[in-house]
């Protein structure tokens, strides 16, 4: 098990640090999603189903939807 | 294993805050932000963890070694609550744009001094 | 009923009407709204007042839910009243009242949305100040962040308000993000989130890295609301833009619940694992430095609200200094300090409104002399102001004087100084801000571009966007109620014993333990009298007095003096200038120094502990 | 601040924070730890006391029910917040309908609208099957509530944004969020009636593992539900808006 643990926030803490860095919000909600995507699964790792249920709902599909929305807003404007 | 945990959790922390500090873009400060949170549900889901232990729901009503569900219930809700204050950050940027032209922080001019 | 189950009710029922106003407010006359607003926030007043009289020899407690602790351990939360936060409890509440009030004929208000934030922000200050558990204090922490960010941002039209509450929030929910860490932390040690349980597992341990940083992330989100310098960016943009009424509310409580967390951890949860010498100096050297920065930031300042959210920060220093001296005459006297300084500060930013609706404006230079006719404003202003100084016999000076007092007492001799010379630089401010705008009195200043935030028109805040011709009524009623209030709170007879006597049971962290765990009789204090009527105390605040006009004089006059002292007085303007555009509005900026901030306490309570 | 001097304070303070924060992790328990004095309470009381076979529902709406309505009200809060700052501006009111309407038409292709319809039925009954069972197995009012919202937005993907303004009278859902928060504090003060304390149990707990079971737990958790999914919906629908509509129009020029 704490293999799978180990595996997962490595790879978690990597998606972060690719968010923080990816340029465009554009594609700092793809990767956004991805985070939310692997903090789910680390979240399943640590017996967590229910905080997993709302990670998976909110960062890796709701949040990311929303700032997709507000960045084509943003440049259709420009 | 509770070095490697806590410390990534540190650093989420510390990259999101890096993010802010170089940010040129507002939505993507606050993008930074949701990683900066993402380390403190990190940090206290580890602090809730029992080695061989299951989640916290019984199928039936023979109680086995369970980890905490106090800091679990403390999550759940704010990863939800915590997504409507980030969308409320993000119509403000909405907003900034349309008023500023700009949502650079180095050009967000109206508040110096 | 117990006065402890009525406790939670003072949350509760603003929340239970913010929510029937946010579903039925759209088809009620604007009228029943107010009413309906002002009668959720009067109910809460009136179980505050009710608290307040109650907890006089014990606290008011009460398990949510009913879950009583067994053997003192328990799984619920708790709400624990002393008599101190209960008299938070009133403030708040109260000024809520007036705001309101004040807000009858402000903005247009569709859906009644504005009146739902003003009671989700009372609930969370509220809650903040009730409850006795650490993880519920986020909470509340969390919920009246949230109602301040909407609030400030509330006039969309202008460029200003989005960038302050965009700052305000991002800056704000770092803090709270670290405070949940410290509370993390806390948990993983003790196993406990309750404050009274966090201290009954901590007593006597020995204070290793663990609890050091947990203090000092729980705090930081804390300091953070409470504006302390290096936290204290946000807050004058925040205060600079927000509505009128809505900075009555966050000069006069909001940023005192952020000092009032501060001391209230550190009483209940930490004071049996770090020395209290080491927690006071700590505290000290922050609110000197706040102090400081404040004041000299609101010399600088021409656009109005601005000024004032500089002075607020100025007097949170004052506040926090006097509070770390954790003694009875120190926390009752920034008791004392605070509800004198709601008062007037309030005032003055209901001032500041009144003109805005009248003029379009809220700058000092653009207003010259355009205040000749408003003689109810003029009176208040000057009078709010010489409240500010610490004039005998407003709340000010009985918090001061006490302050100082208590300062002196712990042998910190050059503090009343300090204090004097704090507040006769943001009095004197505000009071050539007065003369100029009131009287035409001071230099004529050009300048080419527009300082200060938003240089261009501002939009009156009144129903309508009309510009208003006389005062309003209710607005009268709520600018005449808080200089009376500022007034009250100095002339009350046996305040300062009362608050005196109450800060010594909110310091008693012992006895707040047993009573919410198990329910135990409180402990006897000796009542204690204590009088801010000393001949030092009268002496100081005359002084700050009269510094205040030199101050006002000066500054008015600047330019002239200026002509005479060339080079000198570029130094000066230079310096100035450096320190002044720290204060940039660039949100990166303020993170940074957010951690930095972080780094300094961190050394502040934990390099002396090794 | 220049951009070089505002990392190099960043720098100094972040070095010094990690430093903190390395220190305080040493001291933490070891990963895994078998003490969890305030968990094994809380297990303790939901499992003997209570008859919700889900511990995290039972400390969210029972036993730290408190923390869950200041929570609500966040939400609430943030909701109401997020629509004071999208309100539509006088200048922008004088709509360009013709836009409007081509913006409208230019969406939905009819493969993908019947996979999507497919697709909100499932989705539906899932979010629904979430919300109802949060007091007996993973899941609850929070999780199913952004299910459900979720799924009504996957209209949009099948329908265009006509067939989602039919589906979504934005006003009803305002109401709805509204009533599920104070049907919280009112289910709250309930308790305070009958028993004198806020937030007690004033409902019959039933039978372990029934679906009608818990007490309170399980209206609390309905409220939510209700609640969070009409927050999305309503938080969504103004940004899809904000995109799909005023986006449209030629940007106002100030």
């Amino acid at each position: 098990m704490n293999a799978i643990i180990a595996i997962t926030v490595v790879l978690t803490t990597i998606a972060g640090t690719v968010v923080v860095l990816a340029g465009h919000p554009k594609r700092q909600a793809l990767t956004l999603s991805m985070f939310g995507l692997t903090l789910t699964v680390l979240f399943v790792a640590l017996q967590a189903p229910d905080v997993a249920l709302s990670e998976l709902g909110i960062n890796a599909l709701v949040v990311p939807l929303i700032i997709l929305l507000v960045a084509e807003k943003i440049r259709a404007r420009r | 294993m509770r070095i490697l945990l806590f410390c990534c959790a540190g650093w989420l922390l510390l990259i999101g805050c890096y993010g802010m500090v170089t940010s040129r873009n507002i939505i993507h400060t606050v993008i930074s932000l949701v990683v900066c949170q993402s380390s403190t549900y990190l940090i206290l889901l580890g602090i809730g963890y029992r080695s061989g232990a299951t989640a916290p729901v019984y199928s039936d009503t023979t109680p086995s070694k369970v980890v905490d569900p106090v800091v679990q219930a403390l999550c759940l809700t704010d990863i939800v609550v915590s997504a409507t204050i980030i969308a409320l950050f993000l119509a403000l940027a909405l907003q900034t744009h349309k008023r500023h032209g700009t949502i650079d922080p180095d050009e967000l001019t109206a508040l110096r001094g | 009923m117990s006065a402890g189950q009525l406790a939670p009710l003072v949350v509760a029922i603003p929340l239970a009407v913010a929510a029937s106003l946010a579903a039925v407010g759209r088809w009620l006359p604007r009228l029943v709204r107010d009413a309906t607003a002002v009668a959720a926030a009067s109910a809460s007043v009136g179980l505050s007042a009710y608290l307040v009289a109650d907890t006089g020899h014990s606290r008011a407690v009460e398990w949510l839910g009913g879950w009583l602790p067994v053997h003192g351990k328990s799984v619920g939360i708790v709400f624990v009243v002393d008599r101190l936060s209960a008299s938070l409890a009133l403030l708040v509440t109260s000024l809520v009242v007036v705001a309101l009030v004040y807000s009858i004929r402000y903005f247009d208000d569709v859906q009644s949305h504005y009146h739902v934030l003003v009671l989700a922000f009372l609930g969370g200050m509220a809650g903040f100040a009730l409850t006795g558990d650490l993880f519920d204090m986020f909470v509340f922490f969390e919920l009246m962040g949230t109602a301040a960010y909407a609030l400030t941002g509330y006039k969309v039209e202008e460029k200003a308000p989005l960038q302050a509450a965009l700052n305000f929030g991002v800056v704000n929910s770092l803090g709270a993000y670290l405070t949940l860490i410290g509370i993390g932390l806390i948990y993983a040690r003790t196993g406990e989130l309750g404050l009274a349980q966090i201290g009954g597992e901590l007593q006597g341990h020995h204070a290793d890295g663990l609890v050091v940083a947990a203090f000092v992330l729980v705090l930081t989100g804390w300091l953070v609301k409470a504006a302390v310098a290096p936290f204290h960016f946000w807050l004058a943009d925040a205060h600079a833009v927000a509505p009128s009424p809505v900075c009555v509310l966050f000069s006069g409580v909001m940023v005192v619940l952020g000092v009032y967390g501060v001391f209230r951890v550190y009483v209940t949860a930490f004071a049996g694992v770090l020395p209290a010498d080491d927690v006071r100096r700590a505290l000290l050297v922050v609110g000197v430095l706040t102090a400081l920065v404040g004041a000299v930031m609101c010399l600088l300042q021409s656009h109005l609200k601005r000024m004032l959210a500089f002075s607020t920060i100025a007097h949170v220093g004052l506040f926090t200094m006097s509070a770390s001296m954790l003694s009875a005459d120190g926390v009752g006297g920034a008791a004392a300090y605070v509800a004198g300084h709601a008062g007037a500060k309030g005032t003055l930013f209901l001032c500041c409104g009144v003109l805005l609706s009248r003029t379009g404006s809220v700058d000092e230079i653009d207003l010259y002399g355009r205040g000749r006719r408003m003689r109810f404003l003029a009176a208040v202003w000057m009078v709010a102001g010489l409240a500010l100084a610490g004039m005998p016999p407003f709340g000010t000076f009985i918090g001061k004087s006490m302050g100082e007092d208590a300062l002196a007492a712990e042998g910190y001799h050059w503090a009343p100084a300090l204090f004097v010379a704090v507040s006769a630089l943001t009095a004197g401010t505000v009071l050539r801000a007065g003369m100029r705008v009131f009287f035409g009195v001071g230099d004529v200043v050009r300048r080419d571009a527009p300082a200060g935030p938003e240089g261009e028109d501002e939009e009156p805040e009144t129903t309508g966007s009309r510009r208003l011709r006389a005062v309003p009524a209710t607005m009268a009623l709520a600018i005449t109620a808080l200089v009376g209030g500022s007034l009250a709170v100095g002339i009350a007879p046996g305040l300062p014993t009362a608050l005196a006597n109450a800060a010594a049971q909110f310091l008693d962290g012992a006895d707040y333990a047993r009573q919410a765990l198990s329910s135990a009789p409180a402990a006897h204090l000796p009542a204690e009298h204590v009088s801010a009527w000393t001949h030092e105390g009268v002496l100081l605040s005359i002084l700050s007095v009269i510094l205040s006009a030199f101050v006002a004089v000066a500054s008015g006059f600047g330019s002239r003096l200026a002509r005479r002292r060339r080079r000198s007085w570029q130094l000066v303007t230079a310096g100035a200038g450096g320190f002044q555009r720290l204060h940039s509005g660039h949100l990166g900026d303020y993170v940074a120094w957010l951690l930095l901030g972080v780094a300094g306490l961190a050394a502040l309570v934990g390099v002396p502990l090794r | 601040m220049s951009r070089r001097i505002r990392l190099g304070v960043f720098a100094v303070g972040a070095c010094a924070v990690g430093t903190m924060l390395v220190i305080a992790f040493t001291g933490l328990p070891s990963f895994g730890t078998q003490r969890h004095p305030y968990g094994d309470r809380a297990v303790h009381m939901s499992v003997h006391k209570q008859t919700t076979s889900n511990v995290v529902s039972s400390v969210n709406f029972d036993q730290r029910a408190t923390d869950t309505l200041g929570e609500e009200f966040i939400l609430f809060t943030a909701v109401v917040g997020t629509l004071v700052l999208l309100r539509e501006l006088r200048e922008e009111d004088e709509r360009d309908e013709s836009q409007e309407k081509r913006q409208i038409a230019a969406r939905g292709l009819p493969s993908t609208a019947l996979v999507s319809y497919v697709m909100l039925g499932v989705t539906t009954l899932v979010g629904l099957y979430v919300v109802a069972h949060g007091h007996l197995s993973p899941g609850g009012g929070f999780q199913g509530g952004v299910v459900l919202a979720t799924a009504i937005h996957l209209l949009y993907v099948g329908g265009g944004y006509a067939a989602i303004r039919r589906a979504r009278p934005v006003p009803v859902y305002e109401i709805l969020e509204a009533l599920g928060a104070g049907g919280f504090v009112v289910l709250g003060l309930a308790g305070t009636l009958l028993t004198g304390d806020l937030l007690a149990n004033v409902l019959p707990m039933g039978r372990l593992g029934d679906i009608l079971s818990g007490g309170d737990v399980e209206l609390l958790n309905l409220l939510v539900g209700v609640e969070v999914a009409s927050a999305f919906i309503v938080v969504l629908s103004r940004f899809l808006e904000q995109y799909a509509v005023v986006g449209a129009r030629r940007p106002t020029t100030r």
